[in-house]
């Protein structure tokens, strides 16, 4: 049997379309500002690459911020939910993922089934989230995709002590004002962001395999990152920014199996 | 603050507004729906509170007569003291003094305005007050700081040693308006000796400080009545309490708001033993018929709020766990620790709980001076939250006796004392067995975050952590 | 010789404390200046005054304090987490204020997860909210449960003799700073508000008999040189604690210099001498309950304003900076009402609200000086 | 004589060049990340504008984060002190000036010679900076010059989170979920932004007449906004785009200081 994942979020949306254990196609698009168009789309584009029609979906779950406004979604599951269930199901020994979205930021401890056990979000003033990066990248003049690899030349990381995104972006300015390289600035914002997100991990004492998932997993710099924040090496999952969509994807499996 | 804002003096409106609200019901169940209509904002407030029946209407009559005391304090020869809800009310009542309780005017301003305090919350911040400052007590202060309200004749506090900003507000107001500010300071123990011995030199001091204020002497018979009274009402919110860890809890999700509005406006005062009495009448009549107290009559969940309710427009926090058949065993601001109480026999800590003996002055005035150091919040969260007596015993006490599913802390970014533990706490309650979800929103102020978000954050909670589908 | 004062107020583990530890001493750190440093020096243990330099991430502490807390704190546990109070024998928390309060209950718990966080010396010092007789009271009860504590966990007897030795040398050490003031406040300024601010931050983390030699010669050294700074704008600095040198500098740029503050690691540390009295332990719980306050002792508001005017008027202060950390309510609150009242008085006054730690904001926090001084101009 | 004001911000940059207290040439642009570079393209349109070169202008203030870096400059002065005299120039009668810039707010009383006489910024939060208009719109697919315009064509608008810019986004996408209208949110965010503002004027003691500079005084939402919970009417400056006042003052400065070292 067929089913589908939907994940609407803030900057981007995916669709999955998985065939019992099997990824028969995927898709990933910026979103725009109607949540339902954009899932329209990005699913449109997924059943195309699998070259098939909205009727041979079985069922379809959708999830992320815009999951109530998904017009072909037979049911909703939090995010939350999802990465816990996609994460395990990409790489069964995981039982901490750290997601960064565009919106928020969250850690998610699973059992071996990837039910979700606890989960916090990032703190109010202490934006560690995936918007940070692109405003920053902007600022910088950047592409965010570029963010990594120019990490990667860092000798000496900056210090960013704000923890507000918007004062932290004059911060940004002002030490380009000061000369100081932008590698070091860029690596600078990635340990930022990673020890906000070892906060997290911290207050609810995960332990265990720890994975990432969301967009920002991409990059190689905040990977890096973060595992120096948390003291233990992180396993790689294979589609950190579809995980959403898969774990929804599951989700609608386990519905199909719970009527038949 | 807005020049409309300024025409009337917002306790005036507030005695106006409730005092016609608490005489809605008396025609027609047509020309309620008529009336209701011509005020949208404080509609969702009365259908929730008439939705109660009569404990309902006799909470509008009550918090009517609240104000119109404080409005009509001055033509009586009466002081005013502003003070907060974690302090007994009932030495003011015995020396006459009208008590202005910020934290309620600010929840009673939330309830009936369509843009709630906001104006005077950002008042508070025009004339210096900091804006991470505690949003219950800004809410309702920024009226007065603007003179928008009645004279304040003196401020009296009990926060210090247990909430800075809290106290901070009191502090500011006494000093921004010049008026005599009286504190009483509590040490981080409870039961110590030397605590008790503390709490009681300060109590006095106290006495002495309020009738140098009024040029009264404290009437012992009066003391003697309202105390006597007092602990009518503990038995009643004994009962009550006995009656809410039933299963299914015969009580409606209101009633905790309803208990400590009773005793934060009005302890040791016959308005709010009869409105106990008309809500012990429901939930006896519930629990014989082993009924729940939810609308639908179907418990799905019992959920325990550790720290405060949430007081978004139109009581949206109550109509959403009734909706969504949760029943409400209340926060730890709604839990008084008389030796009476229910939980107090029930864990056996009679120790930390208060007995009033009103064999003469001596006894009265230690037995309100235990009393007033065994409040919420002046009880619970002044010593380390895993220190005994504290936060967490108590909250783990309560949330076991009443065989709750879950934990939710919500408070205001102003709360640097519990914001200061809560991950800690809440790592241990979660260990304890309890799903516990910190909420960042501010329950006096829906700018901190929508009432949206809060709802949609307390509802995926719900469902991720699989308590209900 | 200012090196020395600045490199003991820049490094928390100074020379001094290094000595000090291979010579066999002990330390104990404390949170805030309400708690006798004396009972320490009495026991022979070098008494130090907890600070957040140094500190770059709050990852640790972000995982036990919320977010709407006060950064001095954080930074307070997150150097303890990662092993840089290693040298601490002791810690001595007090209600300073909430934020530092919780510092008692987080700082546990990450003792209970992170090994060598939390020394075994751990005491609450529960100081009151008021002066009244039963608060001293209650406080000279606590500070006698303070010493017995130490005498306890240490293995010392603290003797009322060496309690009076260390009052006299606590106090002529406040005395010394007293005259540094002086030479601040006078017309022609001997001494800049960074290297004053130096010298107070050394004598937190120094043993007081050195420091006061230093001091001694210092004061000497600063009388003889004849060049003083004029022709700048003469500010003082007031609210909540500052022990960045950098920031001071910041503000006093080229055309400013602090010649005053009242300040928890300033004037307000060594205003007031200990009046010795036949038990010691009385003797420093009335100076330190009730010397030169902080905005935690509610109520007292026309205290500190008087204290204010008067050092105002003694300094010849052209303008008042009136700044709180993020989250400081309790001194954020009062600056605005001491901006009332004060520019009633015909006193200008710049309220900023700046965060603890690595100093940030620079460009934010220059641009209001600048503004400020153009506004003192005129 | 001539003189020019450079005014470095951190979302743009603007230069005046004025002619004995004639404005001949005017340019403003986005900022770069060097404010040096940003300083110099900027000015050397104006130059081109007015077609002069560098040596003609007789006196140059330079204003704006970046003011110390620019290289062409005799003095630098805060924005503060420029917003305050050129609002006072182009306005006579104004008494209280808000400026929004890209990374924070600010409000100014000021005497007749365009003096300040108090002061305030927002240091609070970032959610009462232009930078929080532009995340905001950028979210709900407007345009930063199309969001003003929502106000007007709002029929509910939402009480908007203004505590935190981050915990914002995550309300407005709430919202728009909700299938909330894009004109409700966007006046949400505007009177947002609006009560962040009035407590920054009333804070410094509110005088008539009140007017507003920087980019955000085109925003007709903030402004009506503003004007409603003022109870008064907002200024409006006509002469030059209200983002270039900064500079105007700092062209007006650097007349003044330089007939000052003309006269000594």
């Amino acid at each position: 049997m067929i089913f589908a994942g939907c994940d609407v979020g803030s900057l981007t949306a995916k669709a999955v379309i998985m065939e019992e254990e099997k990824i028969l196609a995927s898709e990933i698009i910026l979103a725009g500002t109607k949540p339902a168009l954009s899932a329209q789309e990005v699913m449109d584009k997924t059943l195309q690459k699998a070259g098939l029609s909205m009727g041979k979906i079985a069922w379809c779950v959708g999830t992320g911020y815009g999951r109530k406004q998904i017009p072909f979604s037979n049911s909703e599951e939090s995010e939350i939910a999802c990465h816990g269930r996609g994460a395990v199901w990409s790489a069964p020994a995981v039982r901490t993922i750290v997601d960064i979205g565009g919106q928020d930021a969250k850690a998610i401890k699973v059992d071996e089934q990837g039910n979700v056990i606890r989960y916090l979000y990032n703190d109010k003033c202490a934006s560690g989230t995936g918007r940070f990066l692109e405003i920053m990248a902007d600022a910088l003049g950047i592409a965010l995709d570029d963010l990594g690899k120019l990490a990667r030349n860092a000798t000496d990381p900056v210090t960013l002590s704000n923890q507000c995104v918007v004062f932290a972006e004059t911060e940004i300015i002002s030490l380009v004002n000061e000369g100081r390289n932008v590698a070091d600035i860029i690596a600078g914002l990635h340990r930022a962001l990673a020890n906000r997100a070892a906060s997290m991990v911290g207050s609810i004492v995960a332990d265990a395999e720890v994975a990432m998932t969301g967009g920002v997993a991409k990059n190689s710099g905040m990977f890096h990152a973060l595992e120096t924040a948390l003291g233990v090496p992180i396993r790689k999952i294979d589609h950190p920014q579809l995980n959403g969509a898969i774990g929804a994807a599951l989700f609608a499996r386990e519905a199909t199996a719970a009527r038949s | 603050m807005r020049k409309e804002l300024k025409e009337y003096p917002f306790d005036w409106m507030l005695w106006r507004a409730f005092a016609a609200a608490a005489r809605l019901k008396a025609g027609s169940e047509k020309e309620y729906r008529q009336a209701v209509n011509q005020i949208p904002y404080f509609r969702g407030a009365l259908d929730a509170i008439y939705g109660i029946g009569e404990p309902g209407r006799l909470l509008l009559e009550m918090v009517a007569e609240y104000f119109e005391k404080i409005i009509h304090a001055e033509k009586r020869g009466q002081k005013t003291a502003i003070t907060t809800f974690c302090f007994s009310p009932a030495v003011f009542y015995a020396l006459d003094i009208v008590p202005i309780t910020l934290e309620m005017m600010t929840v009673a301003m939330g309830a009936t305005y369509k843009r709630g305090t906001a104006d005077f919350l950002d008042y508070c911040n025009e004339v210096g007050f900091t804006e991470t400052s505690c949003s219950s007590q800004r809410g309702s202060l920024g009226a007065y700081l603007a003179g928008n309200g009645v004279t304040i004749d003196m401020v009296v506090c009990d926060s210090p040693g247990v909430c800075d900003t809290n106290v901070n507000a009191f502090a500011f107001a006494s000093a921004y308006l010049d008026k005599p500010f009286f504190q009483l300071n509590m040490p981080p123990d409870l039961i110590a000796a030397r605590s008790t011995e503390y709490h009681r030199a300060d109590y006095r001091a106290l006495i002495d400080f309020l009738e140098e204020q009024t040029g009264r002497k404290l009437d012992t018979a009066k003391l003697r009545r309202i105390l006597e009274e007092v602990v009518r009402q503990d038995l009643l919110m004994a009962e009550l309490e006995e009656l809410q860890i039933l299963v299914p809890n015969p009580l409606p999700v209101t009633f905790n708001l309803l208990i400590y509005a009773g005793r934060f406006l009005y302890a040791g005062m016959p308005q709010c033993t009869k409105l106990l009495e008309s809500m012990l009448a429901i939930g006896r009549e519930n629990a014989g018929r082993n009924q729940s107290g939810l609308s639908s009559g179907r418990e799905k969940l019992r959920g325990f709020f550790c720290y405060i309710d949430h007081y978004g427009q139109d009581f949206r926090l109550w109509q959403l766990l009734d909706r969504m058949d949760i029943s409400y065993h209340g926060n730890i601001l709604s839990k008084m620790w008389s030796q009476d109480a229910h939980y107090v026999k029930a864990f056996d800590r009679q120790k930390e709980g208060y007995k009033i003996d009103t064999t003469d002055l001596d006894t009265l005035i230690d037995s309100i001076s235990d009393l007033n150091s065994r409040m919420p919040m002046i009880k619970s969260i002044r010593g380390p939250y895993d220190a005994p007596h504290m936060w967490l015993q108590d909250t783990l006490a309560l949330a076991k006796l009443h065989k709750a599913d879950f934990i939710v802390y919500n408070g205001t970014p102003g709360c640097r004392n519990t914001w200061g533990m809560v991950k800690p706490f809440a790592r241990d309650t979660e260990k304890n067995g309890f799903p516990t979800l910190i909420l960042y929103s501010d329950a006096f102020d829906m700018r901190v975050e929508s009432w949206e978000t809060t709802a949609s954050r307390i509802e995926e909670f719900l469902k991720v952590r699989r308590l209900c589908s | 010789m200012m090196k020395i004062f600045h490199e003991s107020s820049t490094i928390l583990f100074n020379r001094h404390v290094q000595n000090w530890k291979t010579g066999g001493g002990k330390v104990v750190g404390y949170t805030c200046s309400y708690v006798p440093d004396e009972i320490f020096y009495a026991a022979g243990i070098l008494p130090y005054r907890l600070r957040g330099v140094g500190a770059r991430e709050m990852n640790i502490a972000d995982a036990y304090f919320g977010p709407f807390i006060c950064s001095l704190p954080k930074c307070l546990l997150q150097l303890a987490s990662e092993g840089k109070y290693h040298f601490l024998e002791g810690v001595v928390v007090t209600p300073g204020c909430d934020s530092m309060r919780r510092l008692d209950d987080c700082w546990r718990k990450a003792g209970e997860d992170i090994t060598e966080t939390l020394p075994s010396f751990f005491f609450h010092y529960a100081v009151p909210h008021k002066t009244a007789d039963y608060s001293l009271k209650w406080f000279i009860e606590e500070t006698h449960l303070l010493k017995c504590a130490v005498e306890k966990h240490f293995n010392v007897t603290i003797t009322d003799a060496q309690l009076h030795n260390a009052i006299d040398i606590y106090n002529e050490g406040r005395l010394l700073l007293s005259r540094l003031d002086a030479l601040r406040c006078a017309t022609d300024v001997a001494i800049s508000g960074a290297d004053a601010l130096a010298v107070v931050l050394a004598s937190t983390t120094m043993p007081r008999k050195a420091f006061n030699s230093l001091l001694m010669d210092l004061i000497a050294q600063i009388e003889a040189n004849t060049d003083r700074i004029t022709g700048r704008k003469r500010l003082m600095l007031v609210g909540s604690a500052n022990d960045d040198v950098e920031l001071v500098r910041l503000i006093e740029g080229n055309e400013a210099l602090i010649v005053a503050d009242n300040l928890c690691f300033g004037a307000r540390f060594y205003a007031d001498l200990v009046e010795p009295e036949d038990d010691p332990v009385a003797a420093l719980a009335k100076r330190y309950l009730f010397h030169n306050d902080c905005p935690r002792m509610f109520g007292d508001y026309k205290g500190r304003l008087s204290i204010l005017k008067e050092k105002i008027k003694r300094a010849a202060v052209d303008g008042v900076i009136l700044q709180n950390i993020r989250f400081c309510d309790l001194h954020g609150s009062e600056n605005g009402i001491f901006e009332r009242d004060l520019e009633t008085a015909g006193i200008p006054c710049l309220r900023i609200e700046r965060e603890y730690g690595p100093l940030v904001e620079t460009g934010r926090i220059r641009m209001r000086i600048d503004a400020f001084l153009e506004r003192l101009e005129k | 004589m001539i003189t020019a004001g450079c005014d470095v911000g951190s979302l743009t940059s603007k230069a005046i060049i004025m002619n004995d207290n004639r404005i001949v040439a005017q340019e403003l642009i986005r900022s770069q990340i060097k404010p040096a570079e940003s300083a110099v393209a900027v000015m050397e349109c104006a130059l081109q504008k007015a077609g002069l070169t560098i040596q003609d202008i007789n006196f140059c203030v330079g204003t704006g984060y970046g003011r110390d870096k620019i290289p062409f400059v005799q003095e630098a002065v805060s924005e503060i002190t420029c917003h305050a005299m050129g609002a006072r120039w182009l306005l006579p009668t104004v008494k209280t000036v808000i400026d929004i810039g890209g990374q924070d707010c600010k409000a100014m009383r000021i005497d007749k010679d365009g003096k300040i006489v108090k002061f305030i910024t927002n240091d609070k939060c970032a959610s009462g900076t232009g930078r929080f208009l532009e995340v905001m719109a950028r979210i709900i697919g407007v345009s930063l010059d199309d969001l003003g315009g929502l106000s007007a064509r709002a029929k509910a608008p939402i009480t908007m989170a203004n505590a935190c810019t981050v915990w914002a986004q995550a309300d407005v996408i709430q919202h728009l979920n909700d299938g909330i209208a894009a004109e409700d949110i966007g006046a949400g965010i505007n009177n947002a932004m609006a009560s962040r503002m009035a407590v920054l004027a009333n804070n410094i003691g509110l005088e008539r007449d009140l007017c507003m500079t920087g980019g955000v005084a085109k925003n007709v939402g903030v402004v009506a906004a503003l004007e409603k919970l003022l109870g008064m009417t907002i200024k409006r400056i006509k002469k030059v785009d209200p983002q270039l006042v900064g500079a105007v003052g700092a062209a007006l400065i650097a007349a003044d200081k330089c007939e000052r070292s003309a006269a000594s």
